[in-house]
């Protein structure tokens, strides 16, 4: 993993870890910042994000509710319009489902409707992704779904120091966030500085220079384009892994300009293939100036158009692996 | 019932009774105008017109104090215009115009005025009810005092999100009135053939919340009750229901022909025009005399005539105005 | 003030509405949002409510009338006020008006747009494309490349960038003025060998590379030029083609009687002039005599004016090396057979020697080609300008002839008579065969 | 014994000392024999002394311009003596660098009369011996000389020719010359700026007619200018001596019968080839002149010819590159002359140089050319050196953008015609020329303004293959 040097001391932070004490650090200074969501509070959240959170900060800001994603959806964007901010998690980001009106229907568009009076600042975290043997109702992959509603903004975060910046600007941010966070990644750590940091929402983090191929790459697919990166190195093919970060605002420009170095891309995330927004991305470069440069066919990785099976193996197979990403390379370099 | 047998709430003086009347005009005048508008295909779209339930809007929210807050529903002219919304934008809005409340972008069934606590109408039966509630969970966490009053109506009550927002609500004790105007039909949905209870209000019992039902031509009764249940709320006594009965005039929407129901239905609730009862009320009290009556209807009415030439004025949003506030 | 009831427009696609029955008579009153007529739209029967309350003061259309949306139908107003006898048509004020033509307006611009993204759509289908890839197409620009010149080693012959870079290095030099030539006659570089300095292409080259290549490498074929006697006789033939219209008419002549009369006189002939009596001596003799009988086939054209010889001077082609020659005979029609068969003899020996006269060679009034010695029967002979006909001689061969009725082998010869249609018709070309004809198979009447 | 050579040479001239120094260079024993100086005609009595005659009219002519331009001068005073001994110095170093050339590259010079035996001997006849040198191949490099026409009354009055013009002893009070090509106009230009009164007389109808015509309009008005008389489209028909002076008796192209007196005659109407060298030879002759292929190689086998003697353009550059040629042929090496590229240069004031077809000639030749022509009165270095009479003109091809000719008149253009030349020789086309950075300000930038002009109608026109 890659380390990166801040002003104050730096020690190795579980993606878990820093998500909590990005939660946490805002809920100390911010009044209005509260968490609601199932089972967050003596509990500490289905995968133990807000463990602790309640003896610090008390039952009224780590609010339990009952199981009822329409109306805690709801309450967090009537929460959100008359002046708190709201951080709502969705116990699986597959119950996304339950809540849809209140966030396509009502947060992404009350601003709008309202000619500019109100805003929605509220952040609905959500742990998503496959392997974990959860089956196809709690394993989906559905940022593209929110990716295509404006006056939402959507995160990814792959690593523990970007989810933890990220997470800092979403809470300040005034439009509703849709931050989802791969349950793989959790356990995953990096360098994290301690004090409070923000990354920009909208701008890429090239996790790996190089020249012959650009992958683009989210979420727990960036560290498996990483480990790829790190074989076709051996066999002299020079990787560029281009972590968008957020989906919604995209970094086109830095994209765009790795794939003008390259002429080759390569799109890898793990929902399903057909309507992902590899699909997005592919189309934003081919009517871009990048057109001109591209030695080869676009090429995309993604879950293939199954449920997410239960079965290990059958799980493994259904989403593109480090083997399924060498392949691609090499297929997109030999040309 | 007499004004001076029953108790008023304590803000209720004779001139704001006087007020309520012409209210009722302006309300009923607003929606008539829209009507015939729609019909001319004047203005873009379609609407829903709440004539006949002109008293469940401002007996209601005349129980409110200036700080509270309402949601309202796609039927909500009425609302906004009790709450305070002025009619000038509300027209404007309808005729996607600049100056109207949502700069042309909303139309009628998402104005909202956030500074005077209208949070604004809602395009998807319910959607306002949970959004109510987490108004009223931010009162109690900043224990900012105020209630919301949450309407909706009976085709509403069978929406999932009511019945998880009043559990949710009643759960945390939020100071939220939810007030079901039940026009009888959801649609084209009878109520009898959509609900299997009586009263909607006999709900309230499932979540240990009080339901009340009351007459909706009788604005005071709806005054009084409301008053009680806000008053209740605002103490941290928890939320409530109130159902009143009442009955709307005209068609669902643009294109309805009402095959639903039948002529000697509609004449017979049309024979109980609230409108009319309280000012006969008003007169017996002696707070009005007929001619005044009048005099209100026709200012009422002028008010609306103005609103259509303000809203006729107003310029048409410019192209760009599109990619505004997607975002803030 | 009274306010016109007009007909309501109750969805987007509504253009009329049929009134199905009133609810209210003329004079009867009228309150806000009582129903006061019941139309058929295209889609529903509804009831129209009053927005005004009063009197309903007229009605214009009865029952069944089609009536146009937003037409007045009805006037409702105070009692007595006065209402025009008649509908005024679409509701007049222009305000409502106005706001109906924009929105209309709007629609047309939505059909106008989607007009012209559709002609956008039909792109035209380019020929079967060329498989190379953006960023080979963009290096092919930027450097004045023609892809279509440059090999794809990508898959199925896709051209990628590093075919294009190759390309460009290994470009043949080639001067400025080559590269211009070979773009415009759409010369390959790649295909030229360049003489200038180290291989550099130059304008020659590609001028070279233009010329029609050698079908194959032929030897060198001796070459002569076209000059002398060969020139002079290329030019008389051409002449003699271009400027009289040959005719030929052949014939198929019974030679017996003239080989019995040869064989004959031959002895003695041979013993007055040591020359063996050919054929052609005969045929000669033949052909004065019947000269003699028809003047315009020895007669000469010379510009526009038609001479008709006296004299009967044969002109006989001889084959010589390389060419021809013609030495003339003279007064054959006068001589005999000894005094032509010598004659013919030396003159043919002469013009074999090339040791013949200017003057041996002038004066012929009709010429006989002979090919008999060859196994030739008729051919088209080209007239020895300026006379105005010729003959020639075929071989003479055994031949099955039907002779009164019966088959018979005949010693025949095909005569071929070429004659100028300026000067000769046909009928008395044909006339003058028949008798040489005549005069052949009847050989002895040369003797009187 | 008689002295063995692979290549003897016959002539010292342009043609023969370089192809001497060619074939030395390749590794081949040489043999030079020249009769009278190393250098020919060229350096000893033609193109060196006339240009250096030509300097001093040059500076003369700009001391006269210099006056109204504030640069004022006393009285000229004109010494031919010095200036003789400065042309005789210049001669001098030549000649004998051409020696020292010969010696450093060990080619033995004979000085003397070469006669050829034979394809493989050459007699030396010297003032008082004779040798024989084996030849293994033959170069006749023996050039030509001044033509002495047989015009009555020629030899009863005293003429020179450019033989013996370099070596008069004073300045010539008038001059008449015979012939108006480009001996006879820089005869002209000399001695009109010596203040002799001079006057040309050409059969032809305009002066150097192998040039462009507007060439030699020019060049016409220029010398007028000077003072100095032309009479073309005249014919001389007869000389008689007038006194001291001599009379040419000609008649014009009206048949009107003029004289012109003057105290020197010039006859310079042309050269004849010099075949001293080779009457023992049975040489195939083009006309008066040595039948050669572009190999140089003569009818007969292993003898070459070059320069003048087999005629062209006559020109000293011109022996130069045929001499190569021979001498590399001659070395075993192939070579073949190509004349497609040829600059011919008039050492007058202004001076003139073409390369290539003129309009006239390709038109002659069936070609569809087009020309530009780009005035030196807007080219700011002519308007600074104040002498703006003269142009470039380009001869081209609209469809390629081919140069096809180049004729330029002005200030040293001589020295400029070369980048025309280099055009032609590399295939440059117009748009190239266009697209060349050229000093500013220069008179060649007349070439680059005149390429750009075509270059924009072309474009303009959509002719020019893109």
């Amino acid at each position: 993993m890659y380390t990166r040097k801040g002003e104050t001391e730096m020690r190795e932070l579980t993606y878990l870890e820093a998500v909590r004490e990005a939660m946490s650090q805002e809920m100390r200074q911010n009044e209005d910042v509260f968490v609601l969501g199932e089972d967050i509070g003596l509990y500490g959240g289905a995968f133990g994000v807000t463990r602790g959170m309640l003896d610090e900060f008390g039952p009224e800001r780590i609010r339990n509710t009952p199981i009822s994603e329409a109306a805690i959806s709801g309450a967090a964007v009537g929460a959100a319009l008359t002046g708190m901010r709201p951080i709502l998690e969705l116990q699986f980001s597959d119950f996304i489902t339950i809540a849809m009106d209140n966030i396509v229907n009502q947060a992404a568009k009350t601003r709008y409707m309202f000619g500019g009076k109100g805003k929605v600042p509220m952040v609905l975290r959500t742990p998503a992704g496959s392997g974990t043997g959860a089956a196809a109702q709690h394993s989906q992959s559905l940022e593209a779904w929110t990716a295509h509603i404006p006056g939402l903004i959507v995160v990814q975060p792959s690593t523990a120091y970007d989810a933890k910046g990220l997470l800092k600007a979403a809470i300040d941010n005034d439009n509703p966030v849709i931050f989802y966070e791969h349950k793989l990644v959790y356990k995953t750590s990096s360098e994290v500085p301690e004090e409070q940091y923000s990354i920009p929402l909208g701008v890429a983090d090239i996790k790996r220079e190089g020249k012959d191929v650009t992958i683009v790459a989210t979420s727990y697919m960036v560290h498996k384009v990483l480990e790829a990166a790190k074989e076709l190195e051996k066999e002299g093919i020079d990787v560029e892994v281009v972590d968008p970060r957020t989906i919604v605002p995209l970094d086109k420009e830095t994209i765009i300009k790795s794939v003008k170095k390259t002429g080759r891309l390569l799109i890898a995330h793990e929902a399903v293939k057909r309507g992902g927004i590899g699909g997005e991305i592919a189309s934003m470069i081919a009517e871009s100036e990048a057109f001109d440069y591209l030695d080869a066919p676009i090429k995309r990785l993604g879950g293939k158009e199954v449920p997410i099976p239960y079965n290990p193996n059958l799980e493994k197979a259904a989403t593109p692996q480090v083997p399924d990403i060498i392949e691609a390379v090499k297929e997109l370099v030999r040309y | 019932m007499t004004l001076t047998t029953t108790k008023l709430p304590p803000h209720i003086t004779n001139e704001k009774l006087i007020d309520m009347y012409k209210e009722m005009w302006l309300i009923r005048y607003f929606d008539e105008k829209v009507d015939q508008f729609f019909a001319k295909g004047a203005i873009h779209g379609t609407t829903h017109l709440a004539v006949g339930q002109e008293p469940s809007a401002t007996g209601p929210i005349a129980a409110l104090q200036p700080k509270d807050k309402i949601t309202s529903t796609h039927r909500g002219h009425g609302h906004s215009i009790a709450k305070g919304t002025d009619v000038n934008r509300m027209m404007a809005e309808l005729f996607g115009k600049v100056d109207g409340y949502c700069k042309g972008k909303g139309g009628s069934m998402h104005i909202a005025d956030l500074e005077i606590g209208n949070l604004g109408a809602n395009g998807i039966v319910a959607g306002g009810i949970s959004i109510a509630v987490g108004a009223a969970l931010t009162s109690k966490m900043k224990n900012s005092g105020y209630v919301v009053l949450c309407y909706f109506g009976d085709g509403a009550s069978n929406e999932g999100a009511f019945h998880e927002s009043v559990n949710l609500a009643s759960v945390w004790g939020l100071p939220v009135v939810f007030f079901c105007e039940n026009n009888q039909y959801g649609m084209s949905g009878s109520v009898k053939d959509m609900t299997n209870v009586e009263n909607i209000a006999d709900r309230a019992a499932a979540y240990g919340i009080p339901g009340k039902v009351v007459d909706g031509t009788d604005v005071i009764e709806m005054l009084n009750v409301t008053y009680e249940a806000v008053e209740n709320a605002r103490k941290g006594n928890g939320p409530s229901i109130i159902e009143a009965k009442t009955y709307r005039w005209k068609g669902h929407s643009k294109s309805d022909a009402k095959l639903y129901r039948t002529r000697e239905e509609e004449n017979e609730w049309k024979s109980r025009d609230g409108i009319k009862k309280f000012k006969e009320l008003l007169i017996a009290e002696g707070l009005l005399t007929e001619e005044k009556a009048k005099e209100l209807q026709q200012e009422a009415k002028k008010e609306i005539e103005d609103s259509v030439t303000f809203a006729q004025n107003s310029p048409e949003p410019t192209i760009d105005s599109l990619f505004e506030d997607v975002y803030a | 003030m009274a306010h016109g009831i007009f007909m309501p427009k109750l969805s987007s696609t509504m253009e009329t509405g049929t009134i199905l029955q009133w609810f209210k008579e003329e004079g009867e009153s009228v309150e806000i949002g009582e129903p006061i007529f019941e139309i058929m739209t295209d889609k529903i029967n509804i009831e129209v409510e009053a927005y005004e309350e009063g009197v309903l003061l007229k009605r214009y259309f009865d029952v069944d009338a089609v009536v146009p949306v937003n037409t007045i139908i009805g006037y409702i107003g105070e009692e007595g006020e006065n209402v025009p006898d008649e509908s005024p048509g679409i509701q007049s004020d222009e305000d409502d008006a106005e706001a109906v033509t924009s929105a209309q307006a709007s629609e047309a611009e939505v059909e106008e747009v989607v007009a012209v993204a559709a002609a956008a759509e039909t792109r035209a289908a380019s020929n079967e494309k060329l498989r190379a890839t953006p960023a080979a197409k963009r290096i092919a620009r930027e450097n004045q490349v023609e892809i279509s010149l440059v090999a794809g080693t990508g898959p199925e012959g896709r051209i990628q960038e590093r075919d294009v870079i190759d390309f460009i290095k290994n470009a043949p030099k080639a001067t400025p003025l080559a590269r211009k030539l070979a773009q415009s006659e759409q010369v390959d570089l790649a295909s030229v060998t360049g003489t200038g300095v180290n291989g550099k292409i130059l304008k020659q080259d590609i001028a070279g590379a233009l010329a029609p290549a050698p079908v194959a490498e032929v030897k060198p074929a001796q070459r002569k030029k076209l000059a002398g006697m060969r020139k002079v006789i290329a030019d008389r033939m051409i002449t003699s083609v271009t400027t009289a219209p040959h005719v030929t008419l052949t014939s198929d002549f019974d030679m017996t009687k003239v080989k019995e009369i040869r064989a004959q006189l031959l002895p003695t002939i041979e013993k007055q002039t040591g020359y063996r009596l050919s054929f052609t001596e005969i045929i000669i003799k033949a052909t004065s005599l019947a000269l003699s009988r028809f003047p315009s086939v020895n007669a000469a054209l010379i510009g526009d004016e038609i001479i008709y010889n006296e004299q009967v001077n044969i002109g006989l082609a001889v084959a010589v090396p390389d060419g021809l020659m013609v030495p003339v005979l003279r007064d054959t029609n006068l001589k005999g057979l000894a005094a032509i068969t010598a004659e013919a003899k030396e003159i043919g020996k002469k013009a074999r020697d090339m040791k013949l006269s200017p003057a041996e060679m002038q004066g012929s009034t009709f010429t006989i080609s002979n090919l008999g010695m060859y196994a030739i029967d008729g051919f088209t002979p080209i007239i020895n300008q300026p006379e105005t006909a010729i003959l020639g001689i075929g071989r003479i061969q055994d031949k099955p002839v039907v002779v009164n009725g019966a088959i018979e082998v005949r010693p025949m010869m095909v005569a071929s008579l070429s004659f100028d249609h300026r000067v000769i018709d046909g009928a008395p070309a044909a006339e003058f065969l028949t008798e040489l004809k005549r005069i052949l198979e009847n050989p002895y009447e040369l003797l009187v | 014994m008689s002295k063995k050579y692979d290549l003897v040479i016959v002539g010292g001239g342009p043609g023969g000392y370089v192809a001497a120094l060619h074939a030395a260079k390749n590794g081949q024993k040489v043999a030079l024999i020249e009769a009278d100086h190393l250098g020919g005609t060229c350096l000893n009595r033609g193109c060196i002394p006339s240009k250096t005659l030509l300097r001093h009219t040059e500076i003369i002519e700009s001391i006269q311009e210099a006056k109204e331009w504030g640069i004022e001068t006393g009285e000229l005073r004109l010494s031919l003596d010095k200036m003789r001994k400065r042309k005789d110095d210049v001669i001098n170093k030549l000649r004998s660098g051409i020696a020292f050339l010969m010696k450093q590259d060990k080619v033995d010079v004979f000085n003397g009369l070469g006669i050829i035996e034979s394809s493989n001997a050459v007699k030396v006849v010297g003032q008082d011996s004779e040798e024989l040198l084996e030849a293994g191949k033959i170069i006749i490099a023996t050039g030509s000389t001044p033509v002495v026409p047989p015009i009555p009354g020629l030899d009863s009055v005293s003429f020179e020719t450019s033989d013996s013009i370099f070596d008069i002893k004073e300045i010539p009070e008038s001059i008449a010359i015979i012939g108006g090509g480009v001996i006879g106009v820089e005869f002209a230009t000399i001695f009109a700026s010596l203040n002799s009164r001079v006057t040309i007389i050409e059969m032809a109808d305009r002066l150097a007619p192998l040039e462009d015509v507007e060439a030699s309009k020019l060049l016409e008005k220029t010398l007028k200018k000077k003072g100095i008389k032309i009479l073309t489209s005249t014919k001389v028909e007869r000389f008689e001596k007038a006194g001291e002076k001599v009379a040419t008796v000609c008649t014009d192209k009206k048949g009107k019968e003029v004289v012109v007196e003057s105290s020197t005659l010039i006859v310079s109407v042309g050269r004849k080839p010099n075949l001293s060298a080779t009457s023992k030879l049975n040489l195939e002759m083009a006309g008066p002149f040595i039948k050669v292929n572009n190999k140089m190689e003569t009818s007969i086998p292993n003898v070459y010819a070059v320069g003048d003697v087999v005629g062209g353009f006559q020109l000293a550059h011109v022996a130069s590159a045929e001499g190569i040629v021979a001498a590399n042929n001659a070395s075993g090496e192939l070579d073949k002359i190509d004349y497609h590229v040829v600059p011919r240069c008039i050492y007058t004031l202004p001076e003139i140089a073409s390369v290539g077809l003129s309009e006239a000639d390709a038109k002659a030749k069936g070609l569809n050319v087009r020309t530009e022509k780009f005035d030196h009165a807007g080219n700011g270095k002519s308007l600074a050196a104040g002498d703006t009479t003269g142009f470039t003109k380009i001869v081209y091809d609209e469809k390629l953008g081919e140069i096809i000719g180049v004729t330029m008149v002005g200030q040293h253009v001589t020295e400029m015609i070369s980048e025309a030349s280099a055009f032609m020789y590399l295939e440059g086309t117009v748009e190239e020329a266009a697209k060349m950075i050229h000093p500013h300000p220069s008179v060649v930038e007349s070439f680059y303004e005149a390429a750009q002009n075509i270059v924009h109608k072309l474009k303009k026109e959509k002719k020019l293959v893109r």
